[in-house]
């Protein structure tokens, strides 16, 4: 079966440092309306950094490369996004550490410490409206495409499926953490700018496997 | 954008390498790095103080940083917070022995960084604790004070802890008192325009001309009622102070210290308008003023508004705020 | 307009009951006039110096009424001089009987009213001296100082006679030190935005976002050049200090102390990119800086926009500038 | 000969009062384009005081009136303009001292101690641009209207439009005093603002003589 290994790796965030930069204006848009405007900004420069770092980082361990993004995206992007993410990444690190290449079993593991990393930084939970309503759906249909034995293609497409759909749902929630708890109610109807993130994250994904550059 | 500045991704470190060539004798940075910003003498033994959070808000954060007050701040970027990394610099730089205690306002990203932090910190044996300005009376209800921003009624957190830890009270008698003022502030803000970040060059939120928003925090977090026509300065008063006093409640007979600070763009002449109306209001109500302090405390740049602030006061909290202090950024004699 | 205010007839007074209020100690008011405004405790034997001039600058001109500095202040309208009956009433509740000294900026309905003010002031007996600060590079040729205005340099007249006057030093000798000031000040100026006097409610200039006006004057008064696309914070130093350099001249070897002013909602990050710059030109230039000081001396409401100031220096200067000062806007430590 | 007293003193400064409201913003206007924008709101202040002052001043020396016009206007309106106008009326009191009536010879008289007050403080001259310009060429006419034993009226409505040319004339000069000087060229094609100021007050007297009121 198909694995995603250090190539692979790195081309993943390399695609998703491009995507931060063509949806910069977006993200900008969607913080401005409900935070404080920044999120295009440390997300492009969080991941450009990563991006760049793992540019000239000539290592094959997988959990180490997550290891090293996430230094890089913590100290490179100290907001509550690039903080997330970078626990998240770390977390993510350690529960791979040593391995060649991930299949879709070790995608799912990978994905768990990722969102449990950030889950207990952020002591958010599923409804509130973070980035955790786009990761949470991710890793269920991922958990679930490893049930099905699904290639590792399809299982990614419907990881990222169920994060567009969870970021849809996000409209209907009120926002309980971070700057946009300040506007309660008038967060109705708006998209919530994190979550956006993370359903990025899962396109960056689908595109890498998809390509099948850095696939073993 | 009507800003001094150069290429706006140098704006923070190009401002602090101003700052370090003006008052070359009172502060310095560690770990290579302009953003971990630290007092250049640090007394061995005294508890050490570190703040640190977003730029754009000077003299907050860094501007505390000196003699009679905090010891180091690692700066973030433009309303951004600094790295875990650049926090444990400046804690592992500032602990004389005796543990640091980090002084900070109530926003998530600055939590996530300064949590961090300190289970790094509790690795190099270094003892930290936390203490969350939270303030903004504006920003959640009442019994729900954990939620609330910190903003400009961190200044007094940060001078009776500075005070005590000069004194030599140990950790947990700076924690003490620096708990003790959290609790006894409470603040109230009023923006009359937004405010630009340099990276993005066009305001993230409008406020037109004749338009205010009582409430909004310091990077333009909304109020609690939204926009509305500009008021007289009297009544605005009258509505910031009519929240705060319910709020503690401070009641007839309590002393309290004032704080009338300017959000950036203005006048001191509107600060004092302010202030002769808060003095009004207070006095109708059998509340006593010692220790005003009307100023620029805590900013975001260019954005036009201010906001108020009470300290209720007992001897102890009182004999602190009074002792001196000397910053590059606050001067204060012995009241 | 932006302001929080409440009449703007009634601005100027209500900001004076507001300053009455918060500094009760410090300073009060004579003639029943509260524009007639003086230190609490007149020294006697000391020389008095008083000062006067529009409103809508603070610091300046009260803000320099304290230890150290000066004795009393006639306060006039926004950008209107005090009258010679108000600066008449300050004169007589300061004189120690040692004389007197005005030191305030040169703009004509000043120097008519102080003029005036002080041929009365001799009816009654009272010695007075003048000394006008007019220090704006961009207000007059070299050769024509006369002519030039008075602006944030003036701080430095202030400093200096009031720490010789506060020390014991005669009329002739704080005369003879204010114009030694005087004489070694040099400013340049640049504004961003206009501002709004508030009996008018518009502003009386136009410059758009994204225009600058380097030698623009405090009132709104053209600069040299007139109206130009605004350049980045380091070519605007270049251009300015370039002036400042070449008027006095200041020249290698040469101790200055340098003055970034703040012109009301110009950021303090912004002031010390500013000073980052002009500390790397004087230190190409073989010039040393002793003394920065940095923040808002003499400002134009929330007009944005900033102005350098240099002192050169020599050792009667610099020893009287370090002397602690402590007034309700302005606090310095012995330096 | 008719003879201007103390009840039409008082009319004209009531007139006088009233054209600096209506012609407010004009000087307004004029100020700000090239001086710091405050002639109207201190011209109507000063003359409003003045004319308030006067309604309940019972004096019948003219000499008295003009010197309590002048010390009024020092206090209410203490800008370069009050000053000097405060100036000149006081020297003009002093000139008129004891007299009850002011006949064409007496009001020449007047407006000389008036201009020569103002010179004396300004220690301006005729063409650099000031109030000067428009006061110089009126007193020369009442000067020539004695000589030609003009009636009171005619006296001066000659004083008035020797104003009117001096002002326009203004357009032509550069401003050598005040604000205005550090507009240095830019005065150029301007009307003074205070050349009109002189302007309107020789308006306000013609008007006095006109109406007749407080006339003997
Ligand atoms: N406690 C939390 N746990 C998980 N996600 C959070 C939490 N608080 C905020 N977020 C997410 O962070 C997003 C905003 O990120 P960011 O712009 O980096 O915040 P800030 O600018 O306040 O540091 C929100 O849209 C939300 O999805
Ligand atoms: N030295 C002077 N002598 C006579 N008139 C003067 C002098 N300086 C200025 N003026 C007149 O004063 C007018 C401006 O008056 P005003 O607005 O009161 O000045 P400011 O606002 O600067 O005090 C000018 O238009 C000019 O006519
Ligand atoms: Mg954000
Ligand atoms: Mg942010
Ligand atoms: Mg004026
Ligand atoms: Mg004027």
């Amino acid at each position: 079966m198909a694995e995603l290994q250090a190539a692979g790796l790195k081309a993943f965030f390399r695609k998703l440092a491009e995507l931060m930069v063509a949806r910069k204006d977006e993200l900008t848009e969607l913080d401005a309306a409900i935070g404080d405007g920044d999120l295009g900004l440390t997300m492009t420069k969080g991941f450009g950094a990563v991006s760049e770092a793992l540019a000239g980082f000539g290592e094959t361990d997988v959990g180490k490369i997550l290891s090293k993004a996430g230094a890089t995206l913590a100290a490179a992007a100290p907001s509550t996004m690039g903080t997330l993410l970078a626990t998240g990444l770390l977390r993510a690190g350690q529960a791979v550490l040593g391995r060649a290449g991930l299949d879709l079993a070790g995608l799912a593991q990978m994905l768990e410490a990722f969102v449990e990393g950030i889950s207990a930084r952020g002591k958010a939970k599923p409804g509130d409206k973070t980035i955790l309503d786009s990761l949470y759906p991710a890793l269920e249909a991922l958990r679930g495409a490893c049930e099905q034995q699904l290639s590792l293609v399809d299982g990614v497409a419907a990881a990222y499926q169920a994060a567009v759909q969870g970021l849809a749902a996000t409209k209907e929630m009120v926002s309980q953490h971070g700057k946009a708890a300040c506007f309660g109610e008038r967060t109705l109807g708006r998209q919530d700018p994190g979550a956006t993130v993370g359903a990025y994250i899962c396109e960056a994904l689908l595109a890498t496997v998809q390509d099948g550059e850095g696939l073993g | 954008m009507r800003k001094l500045i150069n290429r706006p991704e140098d704006f923070v470190d190009e401002m602090l390498q101003g700052i370090y060539a003006a008052h070359p004798d009172k502060v310095t940075y560690v770990n290579n790095d302009l953003r971990c910003y630290v007092r250049k003498h640090i007394k061995p033994g005294k508890v050490g103080l570190a703040t640190g959070g977003g730029s754009g808000h000077l003299p907050l954060f860094l501007g505390y940083v000196g003699e009679g007050m905090l010891d180091g701040c690692s700066v973030g970027g433009v309303f951004q917070s600094p790295s875990a990394e650049q926090m444990l610099a400046v804690t592992k730089a500032i602990d004389g022995g005796s543990g640091v205690l980090y002084i900070y306002g109530n926003y998530t990203g600055d939590i996530m960084n300064f949590d961090l932090a300190a289970e790094l910190a509790a690795v190099e044996g270094i003892t930290v604790e936390t203490v969350i300005g939270c303030d903004d009376v504006a920003s959640a209800p009442k019994g729900r004070e954990d939620k609330r921003r910190g903003v400009a009624g961190i200044f007094y957190l940060y001078k009776v802890a500075g005070a005590a830890a000069e004194a030599g009270a140990d950790l947990a008698e700076v924690k003490r008192l620096a708990l003790k003022a959290r609790d006894n502030v409470r603040t109230m803000g009023v923006a009359l325009s937004p405010c630009v970040i340099p990276e993005i060059g066009k305001p993230t939120f409008e406020l037109a001309d004749g338009e205010m928003e009582i409430g909004m925090g310091i990077h333009g977090e909304p109020g609690v009622q939204g926009k509305a026509k500009l008021a007289t300065a009297d009544e605005i008063v009258d509505q910031m102070l009519a929240a705060i006093l319910a709020d503690l409640p401070f009641t007839r007979g309590d002393e309290v210290s004032v704080l009338i600070n300017g959000l950036g763009a203005t006048p001191k002449e509107e600060l004092y308008l302010l202030y002769r109306r808060v003095h009004q209001v207070l006095s109708a109500e059998g509340i006593a003023v010692s220790y005003p302090y009307l100023g620029e405390f805590a900013t975001s740049m260019e954005m036009a508004g201010a906001s108020i602030s009470l300290l209720r006061l007992d001897d102890e909290l009182k004999s602190l705020l009074a002792k001196p202090a000397h910053t590059p950024f606050f001067v204060q004699h012995q009241l």
